[in-house]
């Protein structure tokens, strides 16, 4: 097994977990972690991909997966943002429930 | 003087709403961002009708893209347009046009409005830069800013349900769009290129061209919500506001079914199975009957149509057995895409329509509780027309673009001896028959209860609002009249250039 | 079950089935991946060749600032639009992280610390040419020099006004502008004259790092708790 | 050359143990402290597979930035000491039950 092989397989593994978090754990902030977990297994498997051991990488990946932790950031960013949200009206109409 | 080149416009699509952003970003003054909203979306519109008509006059395909810095594939990135993508691009801008007129007198807080702009011009970006990437990681980048974009409007509505719709709405998106990059990883592993038009030339039928196409398909698909897994369309679709989910259900869910015909047909039609293809076409099927039902059964006006669009979409799978490339010659096969290219026109117009119409109804009623809409027809009746016109399109009656798009699709199954794709056509029809008039039978008959009369003299709705819903409307009417012209238009453009039999 | 955050948990014999579904889809893409080879060569050459004439020398640099910067751009607004999503209403500020702190022995060290922080961030965004760095990571350093001042609650930053808006847009703008004004002189978009591509880089790159500083503390800030909410807490 | 092929053995288990406890962990603070240890780890696969900008960019990003992010939302939302009052087992719980 050569050193790519390895990430190769151990990107497509971390997608494999990520999706199974993202499908049977519950919780929603775990979700939001398990997408993570799914992107940082496809970039794994692109900068793995480019990877040329003993010669120079490929830069195109790298620069794919840059954009991507970006793009990765901002959804991340986004959701929390939204159940934080949530949560708050969620929260406020139980308090207004329990009031009177 | 060598006249106005195509290709130099073709950056501008994109160019032009990611500036009109920024300028919604900067101006503080809202009527001053929706004026020129307005404005820019009229020179969108002149824009894409320009490059729609010169298109005919580029029958070589080279002239057809753009390499943006000059670098050109593999190392730069291409812009490429053909007829059905033109097509697109200017239902696109024909839509958002009377959309952004209905946005600006349908936003009324200053802080949705604000917000609304930007968002707005960036989703015509992405839409935009959709129908002209010729480039598989760029297509993951403006899948993103469409998804992101489109979850931010969802939940401009502010409420609960419209929130939760839009969380599940983004984790959906961002998974659809995980399976794409993984997807397209592996062809980057393989082919060690990111254009399109090198993938197809070079992307052989074996096991790791298989695993992309598969997981790109269910990528698309979650995007495109293909009916096992349209679970997050409904609630996302009609929780949203009236003109959101118009161009939701109008524009967003066709860009990336665009992006499936394209790799299923184009790309890597090399690793695509007869299996695969007739797959796609069974479950549109069932999306068109399932999601028919699921309308008819709805109670909230909103939650009836977006589950119509389940079922529309699934007509547009339909593409699949009818232009499989194995199973009918290049005739049929572009006729089966002139359909299709057809229906997703003539829905983009009439449901943007019924959205725009329901969304009236919602405001002016104070509610859109299907049981409680009776004699609303009397206060709303331009609206009320819209909403009809534009089921009897959904319906598939003349004179309609959604009548000739179904019409096409009837003679192309027959013509290609597959007859029960036409009857699942004809059940559809009148499905959305028994779901459309259920409606109006409610509207135009009986008066409405007293208290839901006084609340509505007070509410006194905008007339653009009523008028943009309709010329909506009157937009699938005319499809209905000037098919030929549509047609010859996609015909001339080489749609999906492999059908043309050159090589991209 | 509709209204908790936490999703309920599916039924037993559905996680199973989903379960071995996904082990199942995992095992069969590693196979394919193992079997199928050596990756194939990609770019490494095409971006080599044409290096000299990106106005960089990092090579990844050269990529996502020149070769594909239409991507970088599209990057850039991807912020954008999580930035008008959260960004608060006009006229509302952004609450500091923590109220307002007394503790003179930490606003003394982020006295130290948020200079060095602006200084190697500007040396990141300066050595991209050459090195490893860029505007994203420089952004994010900035962005956690300002996270630091937030703390302090001796700035508050009000992202609802026009300053803080344009600030947000002026990456996006700058890069749009410069891709559409290159095009006076090369014809084309993106297409930087060669003599002038270092110097145009580094104009994009430095508006870019000041909006994506800006966005990611927009977004941490959108983020903290209200301190409305501690003061009044049981 | 074979103590590297090690360390990229053990690395890779190390980025995989890591991401399915952060997954199963059921306390909130811990799963979002275990991704972050996540994203420094796998800064180190970016460091052993020769893409240093990447590296940086996991660090300042996906490790710190995302961490930072997670851990805003959770002292948001579920951190509060407050008593859910929702009786159906509400929001609150789901997550931050150390068992």
């Amino acid at each position: 097994m050569t050193q790519d092989l390895i990430y190769s397989v151990c990107g497509i593994a971390l997608f494999g977990i990520g999706l199974y978090g993202l499908i049977i754990v519950p919780h929603i902030l775990q979700k939001i972690l398990a997408v993570n977990i799914m992107g940082v297994g496809v970039f794994m498997l692109l900068v793995a991909a480019g990877h040329n051991p003993g010669g120079v990488s490929d830069p195109v990946p790298h620069a794919m997966v840059l954009t991507g932790i970006v793009v990765a950031v901002a959804g991340t960013a986004l959701a929390l943002s939204l159940v934080c949200r949530i949560g708050e009206l969620q929260r406020d109409g139980a308090d207004e429930e329990a009031a009177p | 003087m060598n006249g106005l080149q195509l290709q130099t416009l073709l950056p501008w699509l994109v160019a032009l709403p990611l500036l009109a952003a920024v300028a919604t970003v900067l101006l503080q003054r809202l009527w001053l961002c929706r004026w020129l909203s307005v404005a820019l979306s009229a020179a969108q519109l002149a824009l894409a009708l320009t490059v729609l008509l010169l298109l005919p006059e580029q029958s070589d395909s080279a002239a057809r893209r753009y390499a943006l810095g000059g670098w050109g594939a593999p190392l730069g990135i291409d812009l490429y347009i053909d007829g059905f993508a033109a097509l697109l691009l200017a239902t696109t801008a024909a839509v958002g046009f009377l959309l952004s007129i209905y946005s600006g007198a349908y936003f009324n807080e200053a802080d949705k409005a604000a917000r609304f702009w930007p968002l707005w011009w960036l989703l015509m970006v992405a839409l935009n830069g959709i129908f002209l990437a010729a480039d598989a990681f760029n297509i993951y980048v403006t899948l993103e800013i469409l998804g992101l974009s489109a979850v931010a409007l969802v939940a401009l509505q502010g409420s609960l349900p419209a929130l939760q719709a839009a969380l599940r709405y983004l984790l959906v998106g961002l998974l659809g769009s995980l399976c794409y990059l993984l997807g397209v990883a592996l062809l980057y592993r393989a082919y060690g290129t990111l254009d399109l038009a090198q993938l197809a030339l070079q992307a052989q039928a074996e096991p790791l061209s298989w695993a992309a196409l598969g997981l790109i398909t269910v990528g698309l698909l979650l995007k495109t919500a293909l009916l096992p897994l349209h679970f997050w369309l409904p609630p996302a679709h009609s929780s949203a506001p009236a003109p959101v989910s118009a161009a939701l259900s109008g524009l967003v869910v066709k860009a990336s079914f665009y992006l499936l015909a394209r790799f299923w047909l184009e790309t890597l039609d090399t690793a695509a199975t007869a299996g695969g293809l007739q797959m796609l076409g069974a479950l549109g099927a069932a999306a068109v009957l399932l999601g028919s039902l699921q309308a008819i059964r709805a109670r909230r006006l909103k939650l009836l149509v977006a589950y119509s669009t389940v079922a529309q979409l699934g007509y547009l799978f339909l593409l699949f057995p009818l232009a499989a490339p194995l199973a009918a010659g290049p005739g049929i096969a572009g006729a089966a895409l002139d359909a299709v290219a057809y229906f997703i026109i003539a829905h983009a117009c009439a449901k943007a329509a019924m959205f725009l119409a329901a969304g009236n109804i919602q405001r002016a009623a104070g509610h859109d509780d299907i049981e409680r809409l009776q004699g609303i027809a009397r206060r709303l009746p331009l609206s009320l027309l819209a909403f009809g016109v534009a089921g009897a399109s959904l319906i598939g009656l003349p004179p309609s673009g959604g009548f000739i798009a179904k019409w096409l699709l009837l003679d192309t199954a027959i013509d290609s001896g597959q007859w029960w794709w036409a009857a699942v056509a004809i059940g559809g029809g009148l499905l959305a028959a028994v779901y459309v008039f259920r409606v109006l039978n409610l509207a135009f008959a009986g008066s409405s209860s007293t208290a839901d009369a006084l609340r509505m003299r007070r509410l006194r709705l905008p007339k653009t609002l009523s008028v943009s819903a309709f010329a909506l409307a009157l937009m699938t009417v005319l499809l209905g009249f000037n098919a030929l012209w549509v047609l010859d238009l996609l015909d001339i453009g080489a749609p999906l250039s492999y059908l043309a039999g050159e090589t991209p | 079950m509709f209204h908790k955050l936490d999703g309920a948990k599916l039924p037993l014999g559905l996680r199973l089935i989903c379960s071995a579904a996904i082990a199942a889809l995992t095992a069969v893409l590693i196979a394919i991946v193992i079997l199928s080879g050596p990756a194939a060569p990609g770019l490494q050459a095409e971006v080599a060749a044409q290096l000299a004439r990106s106005g960089v020398d990092n090579p990844v640099t050269a990529v996502l600032l020149n070769f594909r910067s239409y991507d970088t751009l599209l990057e850039v607004a991807v912020l954008l639009v999580v930035a008008v999503a959260t960004m608060p209403a006009p006229g509302r500020r952004l609450r500091p992280a923590l109220a307002p702190t007394g503790d003179m022995v930490l606003i003394g060290l982020i006295d130290l610390v948020v200079p060095v922080v602006v200084v190697v961030g500007a040396y990141l965004l300066w050595v991209g040419a050459y090195a490893p760095g860029g505007a994203f990571q420089a952004g994010a350093l900035l962005a956690g020099a300002g996270v630091l001042v937030s703390i302090t609650g001796r700035f508050q930053f009000s992202f609802g006004a026009l300053p803080a808006r344009a600030i947000l847009a002026l990456g996006l703008l700058t890069f749009t502008v410069t891709a559409a004004a290159v095009a006076l002189q090369t014809g084309v978009f993106f297409q930087y004259p060669t003599a002038a591509a270092g110097v145009l880089i580094l104009f994009i790159e430095a508006a870019a790092t000041i909006s994506i500083a800006a966005t990611l503390v927009l977004l941490y800030g959108s983020l903290v708790p209200p301190a409305r909410e501690q003061e009044s807490g049981p | 050359m074979d103590s590297g092929f090690l360390i990229d053995l053990v690395l890779a288990a190390g980025v995989l143990i890591l991401a399915w406890l952060s997954l199963v962990a059921t306390n909130l603070f811990k799963a979002i402290v275990l991704f972050i240890s996540l994203g420094l780890l796998v800064t180190v696969v970016w460091v052993r597979l020769g893409a240093v900008d990447v590296a940086i960019a996991e660090a300042a990003i996906g490790a710190g930035l995302t961490g930072a992010l997670l851990l805003a939302a959770w002292r948001r939302l579920w951190s509060q000491r407050r008593p859910v009052r929702d009786a159906s087992g509400g929001d609150d719980s789901g997550g931050d039950n150390v068992s």
